[in-house]
């Protein structure tokens, strides 16, 4: 068994609108930071994942992401794994 | 990290940091016979905190009368409980969470929200309401406005989410809140009058369980710093999370549990978690409680008991069962997929014992911990608000009329209490924009009246008479719906008791709440105090904050605060003696820069014959609305009943009376009522039997506010500019989608 | 007439749905816990408003993996009367029973207010009461309401005249203002707004009741229908 | 005038609950996901930004980060800049 730190992300697909992002990116231009643009939220989570192999965990959390973490009727996700070394 | 040791803890004072002063460490050793440890050091500390133990406070709280025939439990229990008839009782209590909330808003005021509620079903009660009285600065300020966004918020998310409707309460701004917000939150429950339980840890023998959330090491010392000198900085270690969805399965459990029977006892873990329900627990029942600290169901690895009995981590319970019906319990938690674990028992021997991998980690008696913990008679000094006598200015009546309507403390609250839930369970009959709230029972027809109310200028201006006006106008609120006052909660929000200034403020705003219950036979059977208010040393004006419940039998009698509509010739008349000083009024405070002059006029016995009468009068149904007169004045009153039914008035000011003064005033005991002609002969008989002045005034008509002074037309504005104006206020801050603001 | 009201960890209308409809039909609705596997029972299933599991994630995600999902989506396929209200709505998108996806308003507020809406169908066996066009009044509470779906989506709802409600004026930026939506064969609603508070007179409306009252006398005509034939419903 | 590309993730500090990550993972566990532990749920943005230099835009950021993207009372934060190549 390794152990894999993965991170996800989770956003909304371009085409649906953000009001959150739309909202703190009106913030910040009031209070100064008008180089900033095209904001938008989504979600982080990170979990750890047991599993015997780097393939097996990518398929698990494909898995994990597509039925349950995202919505894909309005949402894009992408993740990243990465093997803890036991200490 | 080791802990000190009990030498250390002596001789490099750590106990301070724990809470304690250099005298109590003494009392602790002397009542222990021997040095604490640092667990005993931790637990003496927060149980004998402001928070906790009331040492400040309970020297004045006794003047507060706690008896009545309708009282079925006083303060000392989680919630006071009354009886409101047909076998049926309600349970309420009111909470602040001010010093979180000021650190981080959302989650403070959630979590206060949770933590109300857990008082309530603790009692056997099923949660059917919450109110929320709240106090921020400015709106003008930035982080004002974020922590006002955010409160409501954060109240919002954990009420909507357990399913339980917030009906009413109170938002004021002024600038003492600016660095200290106050966050009050009362929940109100039901429960048949003989199925009570208590916090009460009886039965030797009998097992004692923590059930719900896992213990984390959140929180640690939040019962302490809150009664710190500087909470803001040191509580940033210590803020919690609520959990809503964890809270309604905990609140669905413990009401099935408690339906079970198998309950001896039952307490939330509030402030100071572990240690004060266990404590509290055993000292209820005159006994004792022995816990093994590794069977507590804990989040992170490596828990020391210390961390275990100081956490605050939310949404958890203590429970004692009846032996030999344990199964019960884990069958239930079980199905709702809560954390269920046996972490000790009730002995008789009167000390709190814990043991933690095999030893004995801390022994304390129980009397020590909580009944024995200090009571400080502290200093009163003579004081006198320092503030200007009012002064009567030029300020144009249309002019003042508006700037009091844009007054956010004034404005619509409506961009509050459209984020709260008002009517899930499909009970609320009125909710917020009603002088009162009424929600229906269930399968009778009958409704609890609640309301919130509390002025701290009154207070400021005149602390005794301020206390009587915070009692009365929340009890009139219920009285003008039509209700039958019963009895209320408190929360006490004052400054630093350590000045001998803020205990005189403490101690007479206790005194003229008390004498207000008295004279409307409200007596107080719970409540809440929150002392150190204060921003770098400077105090917020004294806020007792009263949560009033009353009943009403047959909602049809139930009285609105302005007619839905307007069929019929309607008059508005004014019940209550009539008034025309601005002593102690917010006009008073817009003119003169600050809270001017002396409280407004209240008196006691005109009050009570004055919710007699209402009483009566909705009983009798003959009046389409009725709305009581508070901050602004007739004014104000009279241009909420217009708004909210869609029609103009024509007025006439009292005979003799200063115009300015008669609009604006704010003395207590006096109440606008809509009546049709037809019913307006009737009302004025009702109301001389009942020895209460009462005056036609005017009509409902036209679309526009006309005062008339002596037959001539003193000033006429237009319905459409008045609403723009009242509903406006409040939104026209969040324009430009402040949602995050600095933090 | 037998309804089943489900009840999700979280679920907090439950009790009021069960209410309004005994209330409103005098029919029997039993509240039936999220791990039922069977509802065969049943002639109606209502997914009630609330926070299943905290509306954690996104609301409803969670909940439709609960075994009673698999139950509602085998009795909806048999053509019974399937009404999810708020969270239920939710639910519905999530497990697909129904298109789009429910989002946070755009004024990124809970917001709990009386809305009028207007009848877009009054074919449905939920509707049948309520005149086309009609504006009734219906109190939302929701703070993840704004209804999405994409273009074609969009469309083929129009087309198959599947929007059953509308909100007079919009609370939450839900495309094309919808409030309510029905499944291809007619038998699913989803809405947003709450018509269990609005069934008794100081509910401050009344015209909830007309949905309960038609789906109650759908039923009872469809099983009058099944009883002549002779054959059994299940 | 150059263009960035910044990403912000921010999550709850690991000493406070974080009862979404809790919950979720419950979840995942009762659909068979036991691999999964230590589930935590947070935030993530993406956005862009002008500015004179990297060092300008990363100043900048952070401050952003700092005093109105996250909260610093509860959570903590992390950032990418990325520099686009105009097309
Ligand atoms: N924070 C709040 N939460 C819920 N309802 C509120 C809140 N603030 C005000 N309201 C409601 O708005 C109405 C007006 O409040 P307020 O001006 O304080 O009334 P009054 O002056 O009669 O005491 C009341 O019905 C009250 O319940
Ligand atoms: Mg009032």
């Amino acid at each position: 068994m390794k152990t894999y730190e993965v991170e996800v992300r989770i956003w909304l697909k371009p085409s649906v609108f953000d009001p959150q992002g739309h909202a703190v990116e009106q913030a910040l231009h009031t209070l100064g930071y008008a180089e900033a643009s095209d904001l938008r939220i989504g979600k982080y989570m990170h979990l750890t994942v047991q599993s015997a192999s780097l393939s097996e965990a990518q398929t698990r959390v494909e898995e994990m992401c597509e039925r349950v973490l995202s919505n894909p009727v309005m949402e894009t996700y992408a993740y990243t794994l990465k093997e803890v070394a036991l200490s | 990290m080791l802990e000190p040791t009990a030498a250390q803890i002596r001789d490099e004072k750590i106990y301070r940091k724990l809470g304690l002063t250099d005298a109590e460490y003494q009392q602790v050793v002397e009542k222990l016979g021997r040095l604490p440890n640092y667990v005993e050091a931790g637990i003496f500390g927060v149980l004998w905190s402001e928070h906790c133990s009331y040492k400040s406070s309970k020297a004045h709280l006794r003047k507060f009368p706690t008896t009545g025939p309708q009282v079925l439990q006083g303060p000392g229990e989680n919630a006071g409980v009354v009886d409101i008839g047909d076998g049926l009782a309600v349970a309420f209590k009111m909470e602040s969470h001010n010093h979180p909330s000021a650190v981080e808003p959302y989650q403070g005021a959630a979590t206060g929200v949770g933590g109300i509620l857990r008082d309530i079903f603790t009692m056997g009660a099923r949660p059917i309401a919450f109110l929320d009285s709240l106090r921020f600065g400015s709106l003008e300020d930035g982080r004002t406005r974020y922590l006002f966004e955010q409160v409501v918020a954060g109240i919002g998310g954990y009420g909507n989410c357990v399913g339980i409707p917030t009906v009413g309460g109170e938002v004021q701004f002024s600038p003492t809140y600016r660095g200290n917000p106050l966050v009050n939150a009362m929940c109100v429950g039901l429960l048949k009058r003989d199925e009570m339980v208590t916090g009460t840890a009886t039965g030797v023998g009998n097992p004692v369980f923590v059930v719900g959330a896992r213990t984390g090491r959140d929180g640690i010392h939040g019962a302490t710093f809150a009664s710190a000198e500087d909470p803001h900085e040191k509580e940033r270690s210590a803020v919690q999370v609520g959990d809503p969805f964890l809270g309604k399965l905990l609140m669905e459990a413990c009401l099935e549990l408690i339906a079970s029977g198998a309950v001896v006892g039952i307490q939330d873990m509030g402030a100071a978690g572990l240690t004060s329900s266990s404590a509290e627990m055993a000292s209820r029942a005159g006994g004792g409680i022995e816990m093994n600290l590794d069977d507590v169901p804990v989040r992170e690895s490596g828990m020391t008991p210390y961390e275990m009995m100081l956490s605050e981590s939310q949404e958890r319970m203590l429970v004692v069962l009846e032996r030999g019906r344990e199964e019960v319990a884990f069958e239930i938690f079980r199905r709702f997929g809560l954390e269920v674990a046996n972490v000790g028992r009730v002995t008789d021997d009167g000390r709190l014992r814990l043991f933690f991998r095999g030893e004995v980690v801390a022994d304390m008696p129980v009397a020590a911990l909580v009944d024995e913990a200090p009571v400080y008679e502290r200093p009163i000094a003579d004081w006198k608000p320092p503030v200007p006598q009012f002064v009567p200015t030029t300020l144009a009546i249309s002019e003042a009329w508006m700037q009091l309507l844009a007054h956010p403390s004034v404005a619509d609250k409506t961009w509050v209490h459209r984020q709260y839930d008002t009517s899930v369970r499909a009970s609320t009959v009125l909710g917020p924009g009603h002088d009162a709230a009424l929600v229906k029972v269930p399968g009778v027809n009958k409704a609890v009246a609640m309301a919130t109310d509390g002025n701290s200028r009154y207070v400021y201006l005149n602390p005794r008479r301020g206390g009587q006006i915070a009692v009365a106008e929340a009890v009139r609120n219920l009285a003008v719906v039509g209700a039958k006052p019963l009895a209320i909660t408190n929360c006490l929000n004052f400054g630093n008791p350590e000045k001998p200034e803020i205990m005189r403020q403490l101690s007479d705003a206790i005194e003229g709440m008390a004498e207000a219950c008295e004279a409307l036979g409200t007596p107080v059977v719970s409540g809440n105090v929150s002392l150190y208010n204060e921003t770098r040393g400077v105090d917020i004006q004294p806020t007792p904050v009263v949560g009033a419940i009353g009943v009403m039998d047959g909602i049809e009698h139930r009285v609105p605060s302005a007619p839905k509509s307007v069929l019929e010739p309607t008059e508005l008349w004014v019940l209550g003696r009539e008034d025309d000083s601005l002593s102690g009024t917010l006009y008073g405070e817009l003119v003169c820069g600050g809270p001017a002059g002396d409280a407004p006029y209240v008196n006691l016995a005109q009050e009570a014959r004055l919710h007699q009468l209402l009483q009566q009068v909705a009983g009798a149904r003959l009046v389409a609305a009725a709305h009581d007169v508070s901050e602004g004045g007739i004014a104000i009153t009279l241009t909420e009943i217009c708004i909210a039914s869609g029609i103009g008035a024509e007025v006439e000011v009292a005979d003799g009376a200063d115009a300015h003064g008669w609009l604006f005033s704010e003395a207590q005991g006096r109440v606008l009522v809509a009546v049709t002609s037809a019913n307006a002969d009737a009302l004025a008989r009702l109301a001389a039997t009942f020895n209460v002045p009462a005056r036609k005034m005017g009509e409902l008509t036209g679309e526009t506010l006309c005062v008339k002074l002596q037959g001539a037309l003193l000033v006429e504005l237009p319905l459409n500019e008045l609403v723009a104006t009242y509903e406006g206020a409040i939104p026209s801050f969040f324009v430009a989608e402040q949602l995050t603001a600095t933090h | 007439m037998k309804w089943a009201v489900i009840v999700f960890p979280g679920s907090n209308c439950d009790e009021d749905a069960a209410f309004a409809i005994r209330e409103v039909t005098g029919d029997e609705a039993h509240l039936i816990w999220h791990d039922a596997r069977d509802l065969s029972d049943f002639d109606a299933i209502v997914l009630p408003g609330g926070f299943s599991y905290g509306d954690y994630l996104r609301s409803g995600a969670i909940a439709r993996f609960s075994p009673v999902v698999e139950a509602v989506k085998r009795e909806a396929q048999k053509g019974k009367l399937v009404l999810g209200i708020c969270n239920g709505f939710q639910v519905l998108t999530e497990s697909h029973l129904l298109p789009g996806a429910l989002l946070r308003n755009d004024n990124l507020q809970f917001r709990c207010e009386m809305t009028e809406l207007v009848v877009e169908n009054n074919q449905s066996p939920f509707t049948a009461d309520y005149a086309i066009g009609e504006r009734i009044r219906i109190p939302i509470a929701h703070g993840e309401g704004r209804f999405v779906a994409d273009d074609t989506t969009l469309a083929k709802l129009q087309a198959d005249r599947r929007v059953a409600f509308t909100y007079h004026a919009n609370p939450n930026g839900s495309v094309q203002n919808i409030a309510g939506i029905l499944n291809l064969q007619g038998n699913v609603l989803g809405l947003m707004p709450h018509p269990e508070r609005a069934v008794m007179e100081w509910m401050d409306s009344v015209d909830g009741r007309r949905m309960f009252l038609s789906m109650h006398r759908y039923m009872k005509e469809a099983r009058a229908l099944v009883g002549a034939n002779g054959s059994a419903n299940s």
